[in-house]
């Protein structure tokens, strides 16, 4: 049993069949990369896991829970993080700030009236995000206004939030899109020793197969809505469905 | 100008205060002890003007300062006297008020109680104000004579129509020289009768608050006394603009005759809207249709404009009145301001005659003293003819205009004419009728 | 059935004015993105553009009549209006009678010509602003407007009766009558919305403005310059609003917070219409109108004391909790 | 101090040595001076200062933290208001049960009213708080007359039962609001030469609310709580992604905003008891607004500043009339006396209304931030100064 079970998955959007029959299984602490072409329906995937959408058939299990009908918040307290394609962060909070809202939130459950404390009394919670900055790098930016932070920041600083809550299961949607290459590889790195140090499965929806075949233990192919293969990269990379449906008409590898 | 608290009584009862007094350094004085709040000892009096100055009541309120103003300019033996000259009472002799220089505040109502109070405490915690006046509405009125009792005034009610602000919300500080719902209804009555028979139905249709029912009330118990018969009274909002979901049912209801209980900017509409729908034309139950506006105020009537042609209602003044106090009034008014006085100018300038008088006549400007004085007292040549400030109520009865739309105006100002003058006695009621009941006038409270 | 018919035709009329002044409101917000608390304020000085001409026409010479009196006593001034002079009396009389109609003509070149001063002097610097802050500045222009027009006129109404020929009632069918200048207003306003609408889908112009609303910054991209075009829609808004109250004036005679009164309505008509959608502002400002007619019939507040004080906030609260976006709302406008 | 920062700390002691000398700073000009117009240390205005601040403070809560705007807040204020009013006919004239029953029942209410419309955002929110609000006005000053006096508005009689008091005093008034005896309107005249400056027992009273009330805003503020309420305003959907639920976070913002108007409302009913439906209307709601947005939205000490000039437009410009302009200008010669009484005539007295509304505008075009923004470019300009000088004592700006 993986720590992720997507059994039959299928929604449709009017008269489009977005997702049909999707079957997934993701080991805990691997890397599972989901790859696909354009409109295979990656995103809605997506979705469908965190509860944004909910399918319209099949089941998805978390941990040995069901998350279907549960809303992002609850789906977030049950262990799943997501990072975004374009960050989503709080723009008009400081960086450190950005940092204590998850800790409260895995420490608080998702709500608690604690209107009479005073945030700079939490000395445990802060330096759990100092250490957690420090380790991104951008300890020395605490104190800014996150809004005005280059992408790259903005990104690092979203996967630091995501990272401190501890998550079973962390989702990465398309973390290095728009990136230049050398931040590609610093988020790599990033990756890569997180999944090292942590007990961490990650989940990674992507585009650049050099990021794919850097972390992933296992990739599933989807076109058109349903898995077309899963299986090592490896093999993926030999396998001509994929080259077909895929590969072989975007990028080289 | 030395002023004192309103709640002199207030302090010494309470020991906390007047420990803090204590505790100050002794270069800090309290003011001498006054006998009743803000008793001017200098050598001016200060009255407070409180009129609506912005909303819907604007030009009312304008109106009602230039009166003020006026009042003052006479009391101070400024200008021509005006019904100085006229007025039963010989007491005041243009020298101010008790010797005293009358000086004024103003302040604007909004037509909002909150912000009347608030304008009303202002003048009397800031400016000394020894006699709070105006207001043009009944919601108005009826807070700020509950506030000048608290802090020990004299209120001197400006245009207040409703029943109640002489009878369940009556209080001892406070004074009303216009009339009220019942007398326009008891006025009217009769008029309609000889006008339109007594074999009549009615439709209301009634502003949705206090002012609004109290008027209808009185109109409908009226003129069911004298056979008509009352189809239907029809609430309306008061944030209405536009009325002709309302009116236009009322042609097809069966009825002849339709009541108007609306004020301000609601009977300038209703009834433009009711002569757009073609009633002051139309044929009901073999009769010419007729509308009917209980309370009449030149001023809306030339919002009316031509649709008040024909319409009857009631008013409490009017300056085409020929005795010797409303021509010496609109002679002095017209002149200084070029146009006509209202009935709302009329009545503020009489209140503040009268209260003028009233402290001459008591020797004193604590409110007890002048609240006596004014109380059963008996007056003429304001205007109105023979008058009562009547001591149960602190309600003037005197004559009520009975006016009708003029069919052929000779001038702007030229809009009504007096069909006819109802005698006091016929508009005269028992204190304890039971459309006053219910509230008593308490003591008089001089802070 | 009449009663109910009649009410039915009241509904339109109101309808006719709330789907107006949502409809210039709804452009604003579309297109610029501007909370617009002075639309109201556009829609009072429209009406008092026939004050206006009323009064310029009817601008006179003085005669002293020696045989009539004032009230002071004093020999009576009489006016003759200075077009009666030159045109003589009938064909004066006759122009000054018109002058609500001819009022639309005058009101449509400075309507749109304050529209465009509002836009370039005050507006235009506050896109990029919070909405806030556009609330407080359009509020506050609103305040000044509607002071200076107490200022010139008082606060009191002033009638502009409708011409003698249009100021009747029309039977319309068996125990049906209804102003003839109600009827004109319905209809007025039905070739104003369809004018509005034909111009926004037949011509490139309202094309741009309408992928504008949709899309601002692609547009922009385009290397169209959507901000002057955005500022003939000002001017088109303010335009639509001070026609509205134009002819609004024999209808209510106007006063100068008769745009406030109308304000706070006009935001619920846009918003239950649905942000950003025009069809919905005048679906919605329709439909209000027929149900706040509807409820203020006597079986109706019979059974419900009260209903038509609330109706449209009622019906307002409801449709929101039903659709999200109002009646045809579009996602993500100011949300 | 008190738990709360250095720069916290000091912008409370600056608002409460203004508060508790404020019938020094609002009365500078001698009393028979013809600058004493603009006094405004008289108890009913300062009472309506800090009221309208509480009401503002509160307001600010929700808005400022989560950008919520709510358009019927004063649908709390005129609940908080009759409750207040309905505790002294009934039960007695102490404030101090009044202003209880007004924050509970207001918060009952904004529970009632938050719940609805924070189903929605942006403007739809907006929208729905209004039509409540409005709903609340119309049938207060209509059907609900029996509840709330209608047009009148709600005052106490002689008649009331009162059944912890006296129904009327020995000498046939009605009784006075108190706090344990302690009367509101108590008041204490202080002359200093010239100078006369009024000490109100109720001033005093609203006053030390308003610290209280501050203090707490200031708690919130800084709090976890505050600071999800700005995560709400700032990203939704990281809020959702992070595992927290924005809905009984907005809830809680805006019942506790609510109560922070009941309260506004309770405390004005025990300063004047009265309560009129107007206090309701949408023009309040606006109100509350405007003054958040004159101050400064999100800042702890705007509201308060916004509040305190709105009403003292309303009460001190709306009372100059021309009398006291002529008087003002007198030792001019007439020629340029009506000249320059004319030039300010149409702004002061019935015009106050169109100053209001220029110094909106006026404010939002060039101080975006509000007037807290005004004061730091002044404190800005004076650091600069104080750069050049390096010896002088640097003063924190206040918020």
């Amino acid at each position: 049993m993986g720590i992720l079970e997507v059994k039959d998955v299928g929604k449709r959007f009017g008269g489009l069949q977005a997702l049909g029959d999707v079957n997934l299984s993701v080991q805990e602490n691997t890397c599972h990369a989901i790859i696909g072409p354009n409109g295979a329906g990656k995103s809605t995937l997506l979705n469908c896991l965190v509860g944004k959408l909910i399918p319209d058939t099949g089941s998805v299990m978390f941990d040995g829970n069901s998350v279907l009908g549960r809303s992002p918040h609850e789906i977030n307290q049950m262990g799943i993080s997501r990072v975004f394609q374009t960050p989503e962060i709080f723009g008009d909070l400081s960086v450190m700030e950005n940092m204590m809202i998850p800790l409260f939130a895995r420490r608080d459950g998702s709500y608690r009236l604690h209107a009479i404390e005073s945030v700079s009394t939490e000395k445990e919670l802060i330096t759990r995000a100092e250490e957690m900055l420090e380790e991104v790098h951008m300890l020395d930016k605490r104190g800014m206004h996150s809004a005005s932070m280059s992408r790259g920041d903005k990104r690092r600083l979203e996967m630091a939030m995501c990272l401190i809550q501890s998550p079973k299961l962390l989702l990465l949607d398309e973390p290095t899109a728009g990136m230049a290459r050398a931040d590609t590889n610093n988020t790599i790195d990033l990756l890569k020793k997180i999944k090292e140090e942590r007990d961490i499965t990650i989940a990674i929806i992507e585009h650049d197969m050099h990021v794919v075949f850097s972390l992933a233990d296992r990739i599933t192919v989807l076109a058109q809505g349903t898995p077309l293969v899963e299986d090592t990269p490896e093999n993926i990379k030999g396998h001509p469905k994929v080259r077909e449906a895929y590969l072989g008409e975007t990028q080289q590898v | 100008m030395s002023k004192t608290n309103l709640t002199r009584r207030g302090v010494l009862k309470s020991g906390a205060v007047a420990g803090a007094g204590v505790a100050l350094p002794t270069i800090f004085t309290a003011s001498s002890a006054a006998a009743y709040t803000n008793e001017p000892t200098g050598a001016s009096v200060t009255l407070g003007f409180n009129v609506p100055q912005t909303g819907a009541y604007a030009d009312e309120g304008a109106d009602e300062l230039r009166a003020y103003e006026l009042a003052v300019e006479h009391l101070n033996g400024g200008g021509d006297g005006g019904m100085l000259n006229t007025f039963s009472s010989k007491e005041l002799k243009g020298d101010g008020i008790l010797g005293k220089k009358v000086e004024f505040v103003t302040g604007d109502t909004q037509t909002k109680s909150d912000a009347a109070r608030a304008s009303a405490k202002s003048m009397i915690e800031k400016d000394g104000a020894v006699m709070i006046t105006g207001g043009s509405s009944s919601g108005v009125a009826i807070a700020v004579q509950g506030l000048c009792q608290e802090a020990g005034v004299i209120f001197m009610a400006g245009l207040t129509h409703s029943n109640d602000t002489t009878g369940k919300d009556k209080k001892a500080n406070g004074f009303r020289h216009f009339f009220n719902g019942y007398m326009s209804a008891a006025a009217l009555a009769p008029v309609l009768k000889g006008l339109y028979g007594d074999d009549r139905k009615a439709y209301h249709l009634t502003a949705d608050y206090t002012w609004g029912w109290t008027q209808q009330e009185s109109i409908a118990a009226a003129t069911e006394a004298m056979g008509w018969e009352t189809v239907n009274n029809v609430l309306t909002p008061l944030a209405s603009t536009d009325f002709s979901s309302y009116i236009a049912p009322v042609l097809n209801s069966g009825a002849d005759v339709l009541v108007l209980n609306h004020y301000g900017g609601n009977m300038v509409n209703s009834l433009t809207n009711a002569v757009q729908f073609g009633l002051r034309e139309a044929q009901a139950n073999g009769k010419n249709f007729e509308i009917v506006v209980p309370l009449f105020s030149r001023l809306m009537a030339r919002g009316a404009g031509e649709n008040i042609k024909g319409i009857v209602g009631s008013t409490n003044w009017h300056w085409s009145l020929q005795d010797e106090g409303s021509k010496a009034f609109v002679k002095s008014f017209g002149t200084k301001y070029g146009f006509p006085p209202s009935q709302a100018a009329h009545t503020t300038y009489c209140q503040t005659l009268l209260y003028a008088d009233a402290c001459q006549r008591a020797g004193t400007f604590n409110p007890c003293g002048v609240g006596e004085a004014l109380e059963g007292f008996e007056f003429d040549g304001l205007g109105n003819g023979k008058t009562l400030y009547r001591a149960d109520d602190h309600q003037c009865f005197k004559d009520v205009l009975v006016v009708k739309g003029k069919e052929n105006p000779t001038s702007e100002f030229d809009l009504l004419e007096v069909v006819e003058v109802t005698p006091a006695a016929q508009v005269t009621y028992d204190p304890e009728h039971p459309m006053f009941a219910g509230g008593q006038l308490g003591s008089c409270n001089a802070g | 059935m009449d009663v109910f018919l009649t009410q039915i035709l009241n509904g339109l009329d109101k309808g006719s004015a709330y789907a107006l002044i949502a409809l210039g409101l709804t452009l604003i917000f579309g297109t610029l993105g501007v909370v617009n608390f002075a639309h109201g304020a556009l829609f009072m000085i429209g009406a008092f553009c026939s004050v206006f001409l009323q009064r310029l026409l009817n601008m006179s010479y003085e005669t002293i009549d020696p045989t009539k009196t004032d009230f002071l006593g004093n020999p009576a001034v009489v006016k003759t209006p200075y077009v009666e002079s030159w045109f003589g009396p009938e064909t004066g009389a006759a122009i000054i009678d018109w002058s609500v109609p001819l009022a639309v003509l005058f009101a449509i070149p400075v309507m749109i010509a304050i529209g465009f001063i509002m836009e370039r002097g005050l507006i235009k610097h506050f896109y990029k602003r919070e909405h806030a802050d556009q609330i407080l500045v359009t509020f506050g222009l609103a305040i000044v407007l509607q002071e200076v027009i107490k200022a010139l006129y008082g606060a009191n109404p002033i009638q502009t009766p409708a011409p003698d020929s249009l100021s009747g009632v029309a039977v319309l069918a068996e125990g049906i009558v209804y102003p003839v200048w109600r009827i004109v207003y319905f209809f007025f306003s039905v070739v104003v919305i369809g004018a509005v609408f034909a111009f926004l889908q037949f011509t490139t112009f309202g094309m741009v403005v309408r992928a504008g609303m949709a899309d601002r910054e692609t547009v922009g991209l385009l290397g169209i310059d959507i901000d002057k075009r955005f500022t003939l829609m000002f001017g088109i808004a303010a335009g639509v609003a001070g026609l509205a109250g134009v002819m609004y004036g024999p209808i209510n005679a106007p006063n100068y917070h008769m745009g406030m009164d109308f304000l706070v309505l006009s935001f619920v008509v846009v918003v239950v219409g649905g942000m950003g959608s025009l069809p919905g502002a005048v679906a919605a400002g329709f439909l209000l109108g027929i149900l706040e007619s509807f409820a203020s019939m006597t079986v109706v507040t019979e059974i419900i004391p009260g209903i038509n004080q609330i109706i449209i906030y009622l019906v307002a609260i409801i449709i929101l909790l039903v659709r999200p976006r109002g009646l045809m709302g579009r996602k993500g406008v100011m949300e | 101090m008190l738990g709360l920062g250095k720069k916290d700390t000091s912008l409370l002691l600056v608002v409460v040595a203004l508060t508790m000398l404020a019938p020094f700073i609002l009365n500078p000009f001698p009393s028979d001076s013809a600058m004493a117009q603009f006094n405004a240390g008289y108890p009913d205005l300062m009472q309506r200062f800090v009221i309208f601040g509480i009401f503002a403070i509160g307001f600010n809560i929700l808005f400022g933290l989560t950008g919520y705007l709510s358009f019927g807040h004063a649908a709390f204020l005129g609940v908080g208001s009759y409750s207040a009013v309905w505790m002294f006919k009934l039960l007695s004239m102490n404030i101090l049960p009044a202003i209880i029953l007004s924050v509970i029942i207001a918060g009952l209410f904004s529970l009632i009213i938050g719940w609805v419309s924070l189903r929605r955002t942006g403007i739809y929110f907006s929208i729905l708080t209004l039509a409540f609000a409005q709903m609340s006005f119309a049938l207060a000053y209509s059907v609900l007359t029996p509840l709330t006096n209608g047009e009148t508005g709600l005052q106490v009689n002689l008649d009331d039962p009162r059944v912890l008091g006296v129904s009327a005093t020995a000498d046939g008034s009605i009784p006075v609001t108190n706090l344990f005896g302690l009367e509101m309107r108590a008041a204490y005249d202080m002359a200093v030469g010239p100078w006369t400056f009024t000490f109100s027992a109720g001033y005093y009273v609203c006053a030390l609310v308003m610290i209280a009330a501050f203090y707490l805003s200031i708690r919130i503020f800084r709090s976890p709580f505050g600071m999800m309420l700005r995560a709400i305003k700032s990203n939704q959907t990281r809020m959702n992604y992070t595992g927290l639920n924005p809905k009984p976070y907005t809830l809680a913002a805006f019942v506790i905003s609510g109560m922070y108007a009941g309260l506004a409302g309770g405390l004005m009913a025990s300063m004047d008891p009265l309560a009129g439906a107007e206090r309701m209307q949408w023009t309040a709601s606006g109100e509350v607004v405007l003054m958040t947005i004159l101050g400064g939205v999100g800042t702890l000490i705007g509201p308060v500043l916004g509040a305190g000039l709105i009403k003292y437009f309303e009460n001190i410009f709306s009372k100059i009339n021309d009398t006291v302009l002529h008087s003002w200008f007198a030792f001019l010669p007439d020629g340029i006396e009506d000249f320059f009484v004319s030039i300010i005539h149409p702004f002061v007295g019935k015009g106050w209304h169109l100053t209001l509304g220029l110094m909106f505008m006026l404010v939002v075009t060039f101080l975006p931030g509000g007037l807290v923004e005004g004061g730091q470019r002044i404190a800005k300009a004076f650091r600069k100064k104080e750069d050049d000088k390096p010896k002088s004592p640097s003063t924190e700006p206040a918020e």
